[in-house]
């Protein structure tokens, strides 16, 4: 065990990866002298080469899709898009291609690529740096989609990431990578993709985030808290597949539920998650489920995101909106 | 002021004229008997290609990408790899594929929209034709890259049309091979169309060979329509990639002879003088019929013989397509997904199964 | 009023805008000789000049990327995408790009910019021709979204895109192209955007559709008006902004919902409309809403295509199911 | 086999050697007037510049990408231009941008991430720096594609860096251009590195002008840090885009002095030898302050009274940047994502008030 950072649990991770598995290398902008701009990579071409950490051309269609390739051919690949914000130049490459290659060849090729992006709100970032796009490959079949909250899942999905057989997105909120440390195992281990984590219980309203919005939860429900009201908090951890079996667990236990996500609202994660709840635990239910969510506009500049960012007070106005209603 | 600029106007590297006679040097490992064969597969595939296009007359198939006129350029690269060898092409190339060892009803079964067809025989490394212009350019590039990681004796070859060029993928593709000098060719058919838009749109150039310029690399430009040349360019961007010297960017020039699909009608566009030079004085098979002819390896019998035997090939292609038993549709929809079905398609399967039972899906 | 399938009704719209507005230009792959691969620019070249209707260079992102550029100048492009699964390839200059030049210039540049995508199953189409990928813009905020379901929508919110200040993606459902013909002025005229329609009227259930589903819901209705089962069916006909407002309106009357979309189901525009009933009609509702969708696969090859599509035999049994529950 | 293949070396065209000497002609239109002028602009840029990375440092603005070493590159290519083209610039494009008439005070409250500043002035068909690298290559594309389709004399100009090369959409742009020919200029600046990645790992060509001859089109390469020569090479392609001639492609080889952003650290990544030569050698303000000197256009004491002036506007600029007001964070949120609000927009717009009044938004 060692007191980790999220950026040094990651970085733990991808050198774990590559001194296990020859057949792990990882490939970006900027990931090998300069040990990628977080950092994620840092020390990491020194130890393990120039071929196995590589810097590539400043393409992203071309990371993921040479990706796609080294995966057919045998490779781990471990790619890394600089921003998540960055990614619509590989949607075709990951939802037509890296996606879907095992279904085409109805098994004969398969795609075990995983492809980290840094992305989220509240650090000042340019444009397009902060956006959260999740949404978009929760519709992805094919993908799989892992978002931590914390430095000991960030770890641990990334393991499972590179040991799974298909294309995994695991998804860093970036204002995360640095805001605390935990206990981390020093070795190999996983943290299953497909399962939430209850981070809080309680029994009044089930609060559902993911990512960044974890912290942000559980600042409302510790507000809650002091207001009498007793929140469960449940970290998805995996977007992609879904478990809506906690979700719905949870609902069926406090009868109300509000969900918190940093994503715009509508189309959001968010919406299947209330989908989940409804469809599971309709009749469970005590008042409508709300949520949370970044605005429907574009994320806006820095001098403005605050304001527009889901914030705990918001979370919690909802959750005293759902124990009254 | 210094600029750069092409110039030169460089034409298509021949060997073989369209009357059959020798215009440069055949390559050393091209004798007769592999001409014969190489003669005896274009027939073939140009059969093929021909009873495809009846089968979907006749509702018999779906759509289809006919490449009648671009025998020699398939065949003719497809000649020059390995069998173990990575193979990324597109939908237009089942003339190679077919070479190269996908079985014919495959072929067949692609066109009849059967999921089996994707599923490539275990042992080529050949993908299914993609359908995605220019997404398999970077697929080549990531296999050729694995193989020079470990070092293998393996190269990738991928297959495109003339409109790949423009496309974004291409560009990235072409980059990456050549900073990181890897194994792969890029064979690109130009076939004078991208469904209706002539090259002359498609780029300013007037050689899609010349776009290895801006990747400091060799860019061939050859007579797709001679075999032997199409055979000495790819031999040579093979060997090279073999042999650790990078990646190199072929253009066959070539011709479609139909349709871009079974759902597409060229007179819209095509210009009828020029679709009557290239049937009648470029034709591929012709030029290599006349080359055999003189060299007394050909003659009306044999001829006769290779059709026969194509066409009885093709026979139980069909043959075998059309008693192909349908897909397992559960199997086809729901376990290919992932490597393990998800809770949510385990949930999906079984709702669909029960729905399949009282007949409630289609 | 002349007799038109959807796909003649679209080349006249595409004509009368031409026709009208000097500066609206049409910019595709084989939009020119060819007609489009659907002829739904058939004769505009001819017409209207090559200046005027431009076959492109194959590459969506040149395409959306260029008119981008032509809007902000102050043109009005109408961009053809061939088959909407080509749209990934373009996701940047539309989502970062299109989207966002106005609130990234705070209203100094605007990008008035229409594109025009076939898509839908049923076909037989070859791969990745077919997927409906609307809910991916619902998400994209500075987007709209709209898909007629019938002719003279086709036309008529196809005009109202062209005369829209902003980026309006028009998704035309290839299987109702040529499905019927329909009455359809002559003339200019627009369907609102934001607006969706009744399609038909009813009592017990509201059932919600869009494209081309919209046949299909209509059968089931009408087979579960032959058991005693009044359905309302709502057209969205704009998937973004969605009209909430009549999708509570009529669950408030009904109290039954039942959501059809080819899209595949999980993160798909169902679950946001299961959310605005939720949201909207929580206390009315007598059932969950039911979604009935595609599979969360990729879409499946032309052989099982009909084994896998939204059916109304699937509809109808939603639709029972939600009676009883 | 005949291939193409570019083969010869060509060097960075140059006009002012880097001691201050001519080795080559003026362009008629440069006297020394025009010259002191371009000086004068290099160094209230240069002084910006680093007032700039000082305000970060103080913690008064937010993430900025400095230009310093850059400055000839960016005014001898946005003095070329008239003041109504279309101009796309990258993030990068700060010193072109402010010679083009941006308020000085608008660049810092892009750094202060302030709304306003996307808000470009509306005399300038100047769009604000663009983050997606190279997605504004294609802009330029479509705005000079609306000037031909009017016969109006504007043209378009975009700029960007050697990283953008790579992109899909730097491709597709070059080759619209092409196709179309249309009166655009693509100006990129070579500073040798794309955040860490140098521009050997970019591309296996030696010069990014090389690209140009995939497109048929002309491709100058310039001494970036050489005014005069960037100032030649933008008038040929403007005057080229002007008279109907069609596109250009510029390489302006210079070199970055600062780190990529105020978030990066260069010397993890940086050659301390050559990064000692270009600062020591090849600075673009030293070049012309030489030359300057020589004709007996400068002195000690101007370059102090330049100096000052630079400070007191920069000084003015910060004053009217931190005393600029606070965003009206409703209208910046929410009525600038369409022409008019939907429906939704409206309800948000409505609840984000109430939770401002609460105090609820952060
Ligand atoms: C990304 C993408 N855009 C558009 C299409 C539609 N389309 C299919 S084939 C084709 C033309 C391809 O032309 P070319 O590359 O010359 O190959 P050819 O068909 O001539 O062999 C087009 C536009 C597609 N399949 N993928
Ligand atoms: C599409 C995209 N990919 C990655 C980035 C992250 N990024 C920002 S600047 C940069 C390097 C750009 O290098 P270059 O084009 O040479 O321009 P320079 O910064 O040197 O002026 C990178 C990788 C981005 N902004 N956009
Ligand atoms: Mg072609
Ligand atoms: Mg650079």
């Amino acid at each position: 065990m060692t007191e980790r950072t999220m950026i040094q649990a990651i970085q733990d991770a991808i050198a774990i990866a590559l001194e296990q598995d020859p057949r792990v290398l990882v490939l970006g902008e900027d990931v090998g002298k300069n040990g990628g701009v977080f950092r994620a990579t840092e020390g990491l071409q020194e130890r393990f080469g120039e071929h196995r950490v590589v810097d590539t051309p400043l393409a992203e269609s071309g990371i993921v899709g040479s990706a796609v390739g080294l995966a057919i051919a045998g490779m781990r690949p471990i790619a890394e898009i600089q921003f998540l914000g960055f990614i619509y130049e590989t949607m075709d490459q990951l939802a037509s291609q890296a996606a879907r290659v095992r279904f085409r060849t109805q098994g004969r090729f398969t795609v075990p690529l995983v492809v980290r992006a840094p992305f989220g709100g509240g650090v000042r970032t340019p444009e397009l740096h902060s956006d959260s796009l999740e949404a978009l490959f929760l519709h992805t079949p094919g993908l799989k989609v892992v978002m931590p909250s914390n430095p000991y899942d960030a770890k641990g999905l990334l393991l499972a990431a590179v040991a799974d057989p298909d294309p995994v997105l695991v998804l860093e909120p970036m204002r995360l990578y640095r805001l605390g440390r935990m206990e981390v195992p020093d070795g190999h281990y996983t943290v299953p993709i497909g399962q939430a984590r209850i981070a809080r219980p309680g029994t009044d309203v089930t609060v559902v985030a993911w990512g960044p919005t974890v912290p942000v939860a559980l600042e409302a429900s510790e507000a809650a808290a002091a207001e009498g009201v007793s929140c469960e908090v449940v970290d998805l951890r995996t977007i992609s597949p879904l478990d809506r079996r906690t979700l719905v667990t949870s609902v069926e236990k406090t009868g109300r539920a509000v969900v918190v996500h940093e994503a715009v609202r509508t189309g959001g994660v968010g919406a299947e998650v209330l989908a989940a709840i409804h469809d599971g635990a309709f009749y469970s239910l005590l008042a409508p489920v709300e949520r949370v969510t970044g605005y429907d506009t574009p994320y806006p500049p820095p001098a403005v995101e605050d304001l527009w960012l889901p914030t705990s007070k918001r979370v919690l106005a909802a959750v005293r909106r759902v124990m009254e209603a | 002021m210094r600029t750069y600029r092409w110039d030169n106007d460089v034409p298509a590297h021949q060997v073989m004229a369209p009357d059959g006679t020798l215009v440069g040097a055949l390559p050393q490992d091209l004798d007769d008997a592999r001409l014969v064969e190489f003669y005896r597969w274009m027939v073939f595939a140009r059969r093929f290609d021909q009873r495809a296009l009846n089968l979907h007359r006749q509702g018999r198939l779906g759509t289809y990408a006919p490449f009648a006129g671009q025998e020699a350029a398939q065949i003719g690269s497809f000649a020059a790899l390995e069998k173990d060898d990575w193979v990324f092409p597109s939908y237009r190339e089942v003339a190679g594929m077919l070479f190269f060892g996908l079985p014919p009803e495959m072929a067949l079964l692609f066109s009849k929209g059967h999921p089996v067809a994707g599923r490539m025989p275990d042992e080529l490394n050949m993908l299914p034709g993609q359908i995605i212009i220019a997404a398999q350019t970077l697929h080549a590039v990531g296999a050729a890259w694995a193989s020079k990681l470990r070092g293998e004796r393996r190269i990738a070859a991928t297959f495109f049309g003339d409109g790949a060029t423009s496309e974004g993928d291409f560009h990235e593709a072409l980059n990456f091979a050549s900073v990181f000098r890897l194994p792969v060719v890029f064979f690109c058919q130009n076939n004078q169309y991208a469904i209706s838009v002539p090259v002359s749109r498609q780029m300013a150039v007037r050689s899609v060979a010349q776009r290895a310029l801006a990747y400091d690399m060799e860019g061939i430009c050859v007579d797709g329509n001679d075999v032997v040349a199409v055979y000495a360019a790819m031999r040579r961007a093979v060997d090279r990639a073999r042999s650790g010297g990078g990646p190199t960017l072929i253009e066959a020039v070539t011709y479609r002879q139909g349709p871009h699909t079974t759902a597409d009608d060229p007179r819209r566009y095509r210009d009828p003088e020029a679709h009557r030079t290239w049937l009648e004085t470029r034709d591929p098979i012709r030029r290599l019929r006349l080359y055999l002819e003189a060299r007394g390896a050909w003659d009306e019998q044999a001829e006769e013989r290779w059709l026969r035997e194509a066409d009885e090939r093709i026979a139980q292609a069909v043959e075998r397509a059309e008693s192909h038993p349908a897909p397992d549709a559960a199997e086809a929809l729901f376990d290919h997904v992932y490597g393990t079905r998800t809770p949510d398609l385990e949930d999906e399967r079984r709702s669909w199964l029960a729905a399949w039972e009282r007949g409630a899906n289609a």
